[in-house]
């Protein structure tokens, strides 16, 4: 918790929305944990990626956003979607393969989306929605409205080829898109120290002509300023940025990652000592925004909104067989 | 309304420009468009006509084809001009697990209406890079539809259709015939549905299934085979993916013979669909096995006699015809 | 020399650890191998026997199939694992417009010695962007050797084969079969040579042709029609490309039926290919029509009542064969 | 010529290799401006790219390499193909389509190569010689040979994501390549300066911690100093370093381009100033190291020598249909 104590804590207090961004990454940490343990138990197929310890990137990020901005996420984008403000009810049901899910049962995990709120949907191709959120700058660019297209990324996808294409697309076209590194260390089993030639993703921006941003990831408010400058100027006609989130994945890559990558004792660490949702807690706390009977309270009632979502998609039915014909084309 | 003769180029531009006039969301977008109205000049008119709807790029096919799934998701109908077919590879995740998926995996919650137009095909000694026919893929990757056109009316009604139609459409177009003229109908309103092949000659002793460039081998190889006593009714199948089967059953159901003529290479070509598919469903009907004419299956080669030789011509259409009919 | 029950996934390992004890110019390449002996375990024992020979790369498909290319180009003979198949999307110019054509386009000039691996096919609820079965693009593509295995024997044998080629092999291994065991021969000369079928069961009434996880579908689908009285001949045909039309079109003249079965869907499949060939080449000895058994034109969905509906079943060969004999 | 004055005179006299360098770039010019020739009279298929003005970059590189080495091209390889060392009979005669050309006429222009001198090849892919040519460069790693591999690429393949994956691939295994970009302003119709959002490329280096080098193209010493410095790093392992080379495209993108793009005018300005090819003949006089009359001596070889590769190219015969299904498997 060191890094709390140095930050001056001098930024106006924004009540309600800090008590909002908490909620939220209370939700977050308590969906992905109950996803962890309904998958464990056998009961979501498939495979899940949870972002457990990286509630400071999606919370901070999407504080910012409004629900006609546009997200694009990833295969660990839970998190994302439900910053954003999606029905973790629609989304417990999609996990559970159920026909109340968002995608009807088609997508699972890896394939959520909800276009009414601006989500263009998780992606299983790794750095997949780069382009496609330029797609999206570009359109708002077209229809000349004030939105914003957010990315988010990992440290892994930063070195696929369409993010070079993307970044500079974006700058040349001065296009309202923020693209967003969640730097956890590690894609699957590769650290990022050894992927990438350069220790700090953001310097890549320069490349690009886009402002960078390094932030601590685990510092939801650090996170929420760095993302509404960039947010503002994107509003405001100024292009693109690049804003990296150095951040940590507690958990494994998948569920059921065998991890012998890296030792037990790294990721005890960085769960004592950097635990965004514990960090944003005693912060709240010190400033006394909240307390720990009202800590309480929010937690019991996110548990019970997450205890319906999962008795509504175990009650839910299964699609029938004959539906995986629909959906294909208008 | 009367029809004019126009280039498939022109017959293109018409399109465009009149679906861009109707529907301020079109917009296209690619390498080098401004400049020259397309490398080929097959947008000509729109760089004057539409400034700020269309756009030049730089040299990112991956992003390009991203950048039309995106817009298409957020309320734009782009038209993305992909240079050259044979660069679809530069953009296969963006055009096969993106663009084909997305409706379908995410339950029909959006629609994707993006036309991706690809100038393909061989003849211009452009060697292996540059001259492929590539779009039995596309056909083998359920979510998108394939349209293929031959002769100018076909450019400008099924690009209409294309444009206007809600889910991708991959559209190739033969950069030979880019010049070939055509009867073009002077209607605002003509639109060629996807889906509809059509019956351009009508013969009673073998049908010619064929699309795109292959239809004007087997337009040759119809006028020789009739000086040999042989009507062959020629079907233009026009769209590949929604294939319209009626109408190819209706004229199999008539003649009893069948070849299927297309330029991409023979092994996995569309020809092998079309053939499983009218042996299976038609069995009954068939007098002789169902041929094909395609390519050779090698890389398409740069020297003019090597190219010649791989690239199928009319004469193995009329030698397929009759080796059906004299069965 | 006796066999040994191994895995798919023991018997690709041994492959690999054979020929690179041979050969010191293989090595492997992809993301994420060293850690776990590649994602699905696939490499078991090759980091810590050849250290340096089994690289980890960043994300990078592009170049890491690129990087392939140019490795065996000089000198090496690598092998890139791919992750899943479903990226081959991301690294289909350097597999279809490079390896596939650099001996041709250059005349002759050199050898390009490539295994590319793909781990493919469905059932484990991965959905539309890990499940896919795409070896029909790379059929279509000249220049490039398809490998499909199906039992463990064949995965080690045809990978030996595939090592010792010099030209670019895509290798396709299903992920669902990875742990299924099989009989695998005890001796290190065992290679499977590319281009060979293996009649799997013999039987007079019906063949099943088919390959990888198709495999075992019609093994049970054999044994539910011998309950029936219907001897169905099974025909794995290994490697699509070259295909052994010989042992296909010896297995028909005997059964003079014939049904395909394959993983990947239906429209544009290597089913195509084969009944278009079998139709035209084999005719009159076709007492029905070539059925096709694959999977429906859809993406693969991720619910298991959806995936399991759109995949292919033992029940549907088995209706197939049935209606084939019955006609 | 303003520019060469300004460069202090003061290297150390190589007469025997800036003479060979010299005779180098006007054995290409010559053959790109007869190929532009036969092409125009309809001799040479297909369509062809030539890479007038920009001999200082291919000499001045390859000027540094051994026939060992590797290269990998591009569309416009003629030049590169030359100064590696390439017969110019066989480059003709694949120009023309013949069977006695370097791929027995199935290449042509985009796709010649000659391996028994390290020529991988020249690519109707944009960029596409970059993931190659990082596998080269591991090859000769994984081989522990001293070789080195240079792919040259343009300012528009600058902007394709191969690049970007090759650069940081080639950056953290440390691999002995050159990166070599000819900036010659454009990309077919499209101006450099639209197509990519920061003014030099070579800055583009840092993003994958490699040196960077911004390089007048049109000075064939520059080029030399600056690969040859790369080059002896890459041989002892220090890994990959990024040149680019900015020139001019003098003729168009293609013979035949219409050029509405561009001022005549600046291309003309381009010409009268800026020829490599001029300014290495004026230093090479200044320094005493060539005369009038040798230069005509050299020019008189060159043009007999490319006499006679025409004279090959025109009477060898065309390969034999059948032989299309040659060459595609070993
Ligand atoms: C193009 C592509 N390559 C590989 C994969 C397999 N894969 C899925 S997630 C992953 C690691 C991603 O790492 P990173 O981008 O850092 O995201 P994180 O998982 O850490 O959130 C990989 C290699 C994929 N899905 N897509
Ligand atoms: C992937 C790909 N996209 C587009 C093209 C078409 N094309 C050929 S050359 C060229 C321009 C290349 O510009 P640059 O890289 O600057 O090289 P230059 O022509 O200037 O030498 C284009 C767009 C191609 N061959 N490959
Ligand atoms: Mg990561
Ligand atoms: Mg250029």
């Amino acid at each position: 918790m060191a890094k709390e104590k140095e930050r001056k804590d001098d930024r106006p207090v924004e009540t309600k929305t800090w008590r909002a961004m908490y909620r939220t990454m209370v939700k977050i940490r308590l969906f992905e944990t109950l996803a962890g343990e309904y998958f464990a138990a056998g009961q979501i197929p498939g495979f899940i990626h949870l972002s457990i310890g990286q509630e400071g990137s999606s919370v901070g990020v999407c504080s910012c956003l409004r629900p006609d901005d546009y997200v694009a996420t990833t295969h660990r984008g839970h998190g994302h979607m439900i910053a954003k403000g999606a029905d973790v009810k629609r989304m417990a049901a999609e996990l559970f393969g159920k026909a109340t899910g968002y995608c009807r049962g088609k997508g699972g995990s890896m394939h959520i989306a909800d276009f009414s709120i601006g989500i263009l949907g998780a992606n299983g191709v790794v750095a997949g929605g780069l382009p496609l959120i330029v797609g999206a700058g570009l359109s708002i660019k077209l229809r000349r409205t004030d939105q914003v297209a957010v990315v988010f990324f990992g440290d892994g996808a930063a070195n696929r080829g369409p993010v070079h294409e993307a970044m500079n697309l974006a700058s040349i076209w001065k296009l309202p898109v923020l693209f967003v590194i969640e730097n956890n260390q590690y894609a699957s089993t590769t650290p990022q120290s050894y992927s990438c030639a350069i220790g700090d993703l953001c310097q890549r921006a320069a490349a690009y002509n886009m402002p960078g941003y390094g932030v601590d990831g685990n510092d939801v408010l650090a996170v929420r300023e760095t993302a509404a400058r960039a947010v503002a100027e994107a509003r405001a006609g100024q292009g693109p940025s690049l804003i990296e989130n150095k951040t940590y994945r507690v958990r494994g890559h998948f569920e059921g990652d065998p991890q012998k990558y890296r030792d037990a004792a790294e990721v005890q660490r960085w769960q004592a000592e950097n635990d965004p949702l514990r960090r944003f807690e005693d912060f709240l706390r010190r400033r006394g925004v909240l307390t720990a009977k009202k800590i309480r309270r929010i937690e019991e009632e996110v548990r019970a909104e997450l205890d319906a979502a999962v008795a509504f998609a175990k009650e839910s039915p299964f699609p029938r067989p004959e539906e995986a014909l629909e959906d294909l084309f208008v | 309304m009367s029809d004019r003769l126009l280039t498939a180029s022109a017959a293109l531009a018409e399109a465009l420009i009149e679906e861009m006039t109707r529907d301020e969301r079109i917009f296209i977008l690619g390498e080098d468009l401004t400049a020259h109205a397309g490398i080929f000049g097959q947008f000509k008119g729109i760089p004057e006509k539409f400034p700020g709807r269309i756009l030049d790029t730089p040299i990112s096919e991956t992003c390009i084809a991203g950048c039309g799934v995106g817009a298409a998701l957020t309320g734009m109908r782009p038209i993305v001009d992909f240079h050259f077919s044979d660069f679809v590879t530069c953009g296969m995740d963006e055009l096969c697990n993106q663009a084909a998926k997305i409706r379908y995996m995410f339950g029909g919650q959006v629609k994707l209406p993006l036309v991706v137009w690809c100038p393909d095909g061989a003849g211009l000694r452009a060697a292996a890079q540059h001259s492929q026919s590539l779009e039995a893929w596309f056909v083998h990757t359920p979510g998108l539809k394939v349209v293929v056109p031959s002769e100018a009316a076909d450019v400008k009604g099924l690009m209409k259709a294309s444009i206007r139609d809600d889910n991708p459409v991959m559209f190739f177009q033969h950069k030979r015939l880019f010049r070939r003229e055509g009867p073009v109908p002077d209607d605002p309103d003509f639109v060629i549905p996807l889906g509809k092949a059509a019956v351009k000659r009508e013969g009673r002793d073998v049908s010619l299934f064929t699309y795109g460039s292959g239809y004007f081998l087997c337009q040759e190889a119809a006028a020789e085979l009739a000086r040999e006593g042989i009507e062959a009714e020629i079907v233009d199948l026009r769209t590949l993916k929604p294939l319209d089967f009626e109408t190819v059953a209706a004229s199999l159901r008539k003649t009893y013979r069948a070849v299927i003529v297309h330029e991409a290479c023979l092994t996995g070509g569309f020809g092998a669909e079309l053939a499983a598919r009218i042996q299976a469903e038609l069995f009954d009907f068939l007098d002789a096995p169902v041929l094909r004419v395609a390519a050779k299956d090698v890389p398409i080669p740069f020297s003019p006699p090597l190219e010649d030789f791989v690239l199928p011509r009319a004469a193995d259409v009329v030698a397929a015809a009759r080796s059906v009919c004299n069965r």
